[in-house]
């Protein structure tokens, strides 16, 4: 198996047609001659599906998102390694140890129904309105990467774990269930059957053209403020694997300018590298949306540590109505 | 002498005949119950044996709530899917219609797609802006959807049973392109009405059938996942997505085995309480269970 | 009315009040096709309120399928079936208020006895105390008491078709459809049975029943009428002794006791009744019950009990060379060959019978034979 | 016939066939619709269109469909011959054995498919079994998956096939293995044929255990389905379920064929 | 060896080469139950090869028990059963090398009739060629040759039977086991069929039959032996003829042709063969077999057709008022009552047969008729 190279990665890059990845793989194989291998699963599921092949790991490169790249680091689950143009990567994207490096960069958000609501949301309280009973739903914490996110967020917007969860508990009279996938709520915006869900950049936009009448938007939280965090995709080479060389080949080549430069137009997220900074109209359209909107960074080894007790206390929460 | 041979002889034959049962029964414990095993043993706890995860489990407040909802969603479903294939394979096999047949192999199909776009179709269908509700909405210019069962556990169950009524239906069918016409020919001539019949001769001759696909029904909805996790009904949490959620979601793979093996008990409790029901209900006359 | 303890009254009420012939049976032309293959031709036939009527006929000749007709198990592709006066052609069978015995009985095999004789009971929505009397008497009836808790799987094939007759006499039905009822029984418990069917049909005088059998005797102890089916067609009907006796065709006299059709020419009437023929060089007479020509050929009819040995110079003689000689119990069958026709005479037992060989003379009555026309039905 | 007066008979199916299409029609009818849909925000869809076709003829998911089919095949036939296996040897058992044996049979049904993935994916990624990131997991928690349907339906198919016949054979010099394949067989295959199909269309839709073990390579349907619908690409997830739902059905078509053939009535 | 043309050479080759007694049936002491209930018990039974032993008895005496102890379709709880020397007892069925025709026929409903008869062929291994002209063959000698395409299911009852017939009949076994092969067919075929089964056996001398049936007059038409069942017991054996002419109790006396028992008292031998007794205060005389003692109360054993019309001076004689006169075709059942006896006659058809409530005399000729020890074992 000199010629290839295996990839599992959190889904989202391998969407439309073209998708990021499509072109990348395609050009990859065309440059080295290795063939791309791929396995795409839900942000945990590939960590936890390398977790359980450790004995027997089949995976080179893992790509995925935040908390769980670090759970897969502080497993030992990933190798070390300084991919070329690791510099041109902002300190706070990869690392400090070079186990995993930001390769697109996302920011989790909402989007509302263009056709039913004249202008989104302002804040959170505005999504408490007794209106949006049974229109408004959210991807579950614990479920979907993207719902735990919008749990730091609510916990980083009210300022606590405990107004945080006091907040979605309230929020629970309106939503309409559980969801495991975030994806599957921009269809439902779009058709109206909701009227406000989460979401992220990235794949909102990317589903924009499908969906014309979603829209995203950042709530204010208490304190009139509008909040975001990064959450990139990350990518690392996996410890052990079948083809070590190949997959530094493909780390490389990922976070080389020419892939990154790319980023903005076809996948639809923001490129890390610092030298990238490309003209298209998408990635003026992503930061005019981003303007306003303070960024913050988690601390993800605490919200690691402590994601287990957070998921269960809000399970806690939602389940006292 | 003549005894000795009696005595001696039927017994060698048994065990060699029963040998056959080694080949699928080694294929089952190397592919199945090797890897359950690892299950069981994991529920223990990684390093010393220990009941702590159990204990921890089994009182949370979440558990007894997905063991409900578990519980209710199956029974309900099975129930619904027994009584629904029943009726359908009995107009399909006794009243045919002319695209009873391919009616039939659609039914199939169903299970062929996977549950959660089943559980997509019914937001088209029932969903408050879905082709139900809007329709009604127009018609008789209403405000508010006017149905609103799909995100609760009867959504669930009526997705569950749509997925698992042609398991009762397969083997029903089979079954009754095996009874003799003549009985039922018979029977109506001794006055029995089509109602009598179905009860009194052709249920049970499709005891084992019903036995069958029942038995698989009740341990489908028991194990279901896709349908629960998809439908995202709300306040509706089952072991399954339970185990899901611990085991990939939480990384906490011991409570996953753990109500992987509660799961696992609950299955076969249920299933043993079905068939004791069935062989009450008259199984055992038919020689079946 | 009079009757015997274990026969009650009939518990079916009909919806009209029975009129004295709402259990006549009547085919109108009826007939019935499996796919491409007709079974039943035009078949057209009246069972008269209390009466019994025995199909016969050879195997795949029809008579189940005339009877499921009746039953309403097959619909008639065309003509009309009545019971009583009601066309019952597109009635349901629970509708036309019969009882039935199939050729292989289709007891319900989860049933246990008993409850397999209530069932028509229970059907017609009889109160649960009268089934407990019934049952146990029809079961009685039929000698099979003692096995009531057993299951159809349990029992000997005799067993299983005596059930089959319990269950289908229990709900006393107006009209009984009996298809080899008595098949897989000795001849013991087939004469007792008959005699039930006879003592029943004796208390129930409007009982019509129609009877299908391949047992020419048990026919004629028990009709009062016998057709005789051939190839989906009905080939003679009449009362059981005059079928008999004076056979329609060759084909009923072959069928119908097995008769010796010995062809005979240039007839000439004596009188109304008789006829003299010629059979090779002697010439016999014989009864010309269907008023054949003077000069016509045709075909005289002996049964194989009408002979007699005798001397070869007494009148109605014919002699021949002796073919076979088979004992069977209470008869000796002989077979001999006259003037190359093979002819079969039954005698009683005898001590000397004839050998093989032999030539014998034998003789019959001429009152008891019947002139029969030759016809093109039978190859 | 069991229903005697056109009448009823028609009242029967003014009942049947409106619960039949609003229990399978609807729904089947919807995903189909939503294969050719650009949008679908009213009652009805709009801009009709042939795009998601021309774009999953376009992509690779004919790898998949073939993945899938032969996945269901070889796992189905597999199961078939196990369960049927199974279910004759445990003719030769009575009582306690017999219910025990029976029940171990049953036990794979009874283990959440998220759990049947898991359990594989820990045992055949550690020694001796290394069977991870090859085909083969994924057929073996297709087979455990299935496996107690097969025997499910083959044993209640045995409860009713006459033992006269089998004897009959017997008598008249069939071996056992003969027998089986002359007449055992046959009269079982109205219940083979139940059990194939059934086996074969859950494979088909089987999603929570492949989409944990599946390797690369080796992509089901309902994996790419599962992929585009959890991204929000409903109508292009149609599109393909729509292929999943005809291929299969193609498949049965064939089955049913087999099975008409066999059919004793 | 002479064969007709159909009858080719058994091509079953025997693992041991045929021995003549290969084909012996025993059945030693054999005892077989159901659940807790005995059907057979410690039956004993020899047919030796190139017999025709008929089982008859009343229905549920085990007659079918015993046949499938024979073929290995029940276990026997007790006793060894042997086909030729090999004690079968513990082999399976398909190593016993025999043709069996069940009582429901069991045809296999997914052949057609072609492969059904072919099944026991194809099953020997036999090659294409010899099963292309052997299924021909049997088809036509039991009449279905039209039929060869056609499945079970649309067959009459009689065709169905003729079918199974054939099947057990094609791989030329050693050993056949009929179980009232007949029992679904008209009297014409029935005789064809046993004509068949004779020049069978006639063609095959070392076939060795075991043949179940209700009908007496099968039994002793074809069979060399004739075994009488009794709840699970075997209540008489011996020569077809002599079972008849001298049963040796009560039970056999009665169910093989319905003989009258007359209770006799003070028996006088006249000589080895004869003796006198007295039957109310007529003396009668009769043979006496069984070497009755002087002075002892038997029953004298009187078949219905052993009686003729006499005047009352004639030795022999017993008068009585006739209680029945039944018309059956070829006899006249007629059915008097002597000294309180219910006795029954058969004889040819009368013109004028006698009245209900007329007084008749009848004798009968000693050499006939046979003394018979009083049992206890029919109640
Ligand atoms: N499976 C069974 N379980 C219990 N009893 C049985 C079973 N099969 C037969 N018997 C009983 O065994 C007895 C003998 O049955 P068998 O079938 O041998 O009778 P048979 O002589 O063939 O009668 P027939 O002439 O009616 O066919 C009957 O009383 C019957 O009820
Ligand atoms: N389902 C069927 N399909 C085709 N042909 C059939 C079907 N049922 C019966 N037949 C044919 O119809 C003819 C009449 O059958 P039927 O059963 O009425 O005969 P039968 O007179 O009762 O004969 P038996 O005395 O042998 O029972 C037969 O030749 C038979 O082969
Ligand atoms: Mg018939
Ligand atoms: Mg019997």
């Amino acid at each position: 198996d000199e010629g290839v190279v295996t990839l599992y990665s959190a889904d989202g890059l391998h969407d439309g047609d073209p998708s990021w990845y499509g072109d990348q793989f395609a050009a990859f194989t065309e440059k080295t001659g290795i063939k791309i291998q791929f396995v795409e699963a839900g942000s945990s599921g590939v960590v936890d599906r390398l977790a359980k092949e450790k004995s027997n790991t089949q995976a080179d490169v893992l790509v995925t998102l935040p908390p769980f790249m670090q759970k897969a680091a502080a497993d030992g689950l990933l190798a070390a390694y300084t991919p070329d143009g690791a510099d041109k990567i902002d300190a706070r994207d990869k690392d400090a140890d070079g186990r995993y490096y930001a390769m697109v960069n996302n920011y989790p958000n909402f989007i509302y129904n263009t056709e039913v609501l004249k202008e989104a949301p302002a804040t959170y309280e505005d999504l408490l309105d007794p209106k949006f009973k049974q229109k408004l739903q959210y991807s579950t914490p614990g479920q979907a990467g993207d719902g735990t996110a919008m749990m730091l967020q609510a916990f980083h917007a009210f300022g606590s774990k405990e107004k945080g969860l006091d907040f979605l508990k309230k929020l629970q009279a309106n939503n309409l269930g559980p969801s495991a996938s975030t994806g599957k709520l921009t269809a439902l915006v779009n058709k109206g059957e909701l009227y406000v869900a989460n979401g992220d950049m990235q794949m909102n936009t990317a589903q924009s053209t499908d969906n014309p009448n979603i829209k995203i938007f950042f709530p204010a939280g208490p304190d009139g403020k509008k909040t975001a965090f990064a959450l990139p995709y990350y990518i690392a080479l996996v410890n052990g694997g079948p083809n070590t060389e190949n997959g530094k080949k493909l780390v490389d080549f990922l976070l080389s300018a020419d892939a990154q430069k790319d980023i903005s137009s076809v996948a639809k997220g923001f490129p890390v590298r610092t030298d990238v900074k490309p003209d298209d109209d998408n990635f003026k359209n992503l930061n005019a949306m981003l303007e306003g909107v303070e960024i913050w960074s988690p601390d993800w080894a605490k919200v690691l540590d402590s994601l287990k007790d957070d998921v269960a206390a809000y399970n806690q929460a939602i389940s006292g109505n | 002498m003549a005894e000795a041979a009696i005595a001696a002889a039927p017994a060698p034959r048994l065990r060699v005949d029963s040998l056959w049962i080694a080949p699928p029964l080694l294929i089952l414990a190397v592919l199945f119950f090797y890897p359950l095993g690892l299950i069981v043993r994991a529920s223990f706890g990684e390093d010393a044996p220990s009941l702590a995860t159990f204990e921890q489990v089994l009182m949370s407040s979440r558990f007894l709530d997905g063991l409900y909802h578990t519980i209710v969603i199956a029974v309900s479903a099975t129930a619904g899917c027994l009584v629904l294939g029943f009726i359908l394979s009995l107009i399909i096999a006794f009243v045919p219609f002319p695209g009873a047949k391919m009616a039939g192999r659609l039914i199939d199909t169903v299970i062929a797609l996977p549950t959660f776009l089943v559980t997509l179709a019914f937001t088209f269908i029932y969903g408050s802006a879905g082709l139900l509700n809007e329709t009604l909405m127009h018609v008789f210019s209403l405000d508010l959807p006017p149905i609103d069962f799909l995100y609760s556990q009867w959504g669930v169950i009526l997705a569950e049973m749509t997925v698992y009524t042609p398991f009762i239906m397969r083997p029903l069918l089979a079954t009754f392109s095996t009874i003799d016409q003549a009985q039922i020919e018979v029977a109506s001539s001794l006055g029995a009405r089509p109602l009598r019949i179905v009860r009194q001769i052709i249920l049970p001759a499709s005891l084992p059938a019903l036995v069958a696909g029942g038995s698989l029904c009740l341990l489908l909805t028991v194990n279901e996942f896709g349908i629960v996790l998809f439908i995202g009904a709300k306040d509706v949490i089952t072991l399954p997505l339970l185990i899901y959620s611990k085991a990939i979601q939480e990384f906490d793979y011991t409570t996953a085995c753990v109500i992987a093996v509660v799961n696992v008990v609950l299955s076969l409790g249920l299933y043993s309480l079905y068939r004791l029901a069935i062989a009450h209900f008259g199984g055992r006359r038919a020689g079946l269970v | 009315m009079e009757r015997t303890p274990h026969i009650a009254k009939p518990f079916v009420a009909s919806a009209a009040p029975a009129a004295s012939d709402g259990s006549r049976i009547g085919f109108e032309n009826v007939s019935v096709t499996y796919g491409a293959l007709t079974v039943l031709h035009s078949f057209t036939l009246t069972v008269n309120p209390g009466e019994i009527v025995a199909l016969i006929g050879p195997s795949g000749s029809g008579k189940t399928t005339a009877l499921r007709a009746v039953a309403g198990f097959v619909r008639p592709s065309g003509g009309r079936i009545l019971i009583g006066d009601r066309d019952v052609t597109h009635l349901a069978p629970y509708d036309r208020k019969i009882g039935m015995v199939v050729q292989n009985y289709a007891l319900f095999p989860h049933m246990r006895v008993e409850e397999n004789v209530a069932f028509g009971l229970r059907a017609h929505g009889a109160a649960e105390d009268v089934i407990k009397k019934r049952v146990p008497e029809c079961l009685a009836m039929v000698g099979m008491s003692t096995y009531a808790k057993r299951y159809p799987r349990e029992l000997s094939g005799g067993q299983q078709q005596r059930v089959a007759i319990a269950r289908a006499l229990a709900p006393k039905p107006q009209v009984l459809l009996l298809d080899e009822p008595l098949s897989a029984l000795d001849a013991q418990i087939r004469r007792s049975m008959l005699d039930e069917l006879a003592k029943l049909h004796r208390d129930l005088p409007n009982l019509t029943v129609l009877y299908v059998t391949h047992d020419q005797s048990e026919a004629l102890t028990l009709a009062n009428h016998i057709g005789i089916m051939r190839d989906g067609k009905l080939k003679a009907f009449g009362g059981s002794q005059s079928l008999f006796r004076h056979p329609p065709n060759r084909f009923a006299a072959e069928f119908l006791g097995r008769a010796n059709l010995l062809p005979v020419t240039d007839v000439q009437p004596l009188d109304e009744q008789m006829a003299k023929v010629r059979f090779g060089d002697v010439t016999l007479s014989a009864r010309n019950h269907h008023g054949l020509a003077r000069g016509s050929d045709c075909l005289v009819c002996v049964r194989p009990h009408d002979f007699r040995f005798s001397r070869a110079s007494e009148p109605n003689s014919i002699s021949g060379t002796v073919l076979s000689v088979q004992w069977q119990g209470d008869v000796h069958n002989i077979t001999f060959d006259a003037g190359g026709e093979t002819v079969r005479m039954t005698s009683a037992p005898m001590a000397n019978p004839p050998r093989i060989g032999e030539i014998i003379a034998v003789h019959f009555d001429a009152a008891e034979v019947t002139l029969v026309p030759e016809d093109a039905s039978h190859g | 016939m069991l229903v005697w007066s056109k009448p009823w008979r028609i009242a029967t199916w003014a009942v049947a066939v409106p619960l039949f299409l609003i229990i399978y029609g609807l729904p089947i009818g919807v995903i189909v619709l939503a294969s050719f849909s650009g949008q679908w925000n009213d009652i009805l869809p709009s801009n009709m269109t042939l795009v998601h076709y021309s774009k999953a003829f376009r992509s690779d998911s004919f790898d998949a469909l073939k993945a899938s089919l032969l996945t269901g095949v070889i796992a189905s036939g597999a199961a078939l011959v196990c369960g049927t296996w199974a279910a004759l040897a445990l003719r030769n058992f009575k009582t306690m054995p017999k219910r025990v044996l029976d029940l171990l049979f049953f036990i794979p049904s009874a283990v959440p498919s998220v759990s049947v993935g898991l359990a594989l994916l820990v045992a055949f990624s550690q020694p001796p079994f290394l069977l991870n990131g090859t085909t083969w997991i994924v057929l073996i928690a297709h087979f455990v998956l299935i496996s107690a349907f097969t025997y499910g339906n083959v044993t209640a198919g045995l409860a009713r096939i006459p033992v006269d016949c089998e004897q009959v054979a017997e008598s008249l010099g069939a071996r056992p293995f003969y027998r089986l394949r002359r007449v055992t067989l046959p009269l079982l295959l109205p219940y083979l044929v139940a059990a194939f199909s059934l086996s074969f269309a859950l494979s088909m839709g089987e999603l929570g255990a492949t989409v944990m073990i599946y390797p690369p390579g080796w992509v089901t349907l309902p994996v790419r389905i599962f992929a585009l619908s959890d991204r929000g690409a409903i109508f292009d997830a149609a599109t393909m379920a729509t292929i999943l739902g005809v291929g299969t059905l193609i498949v049965l078509a064939i089955l049913s064929k087999v099975s008409n053939r066999a059919a004793v009535r």
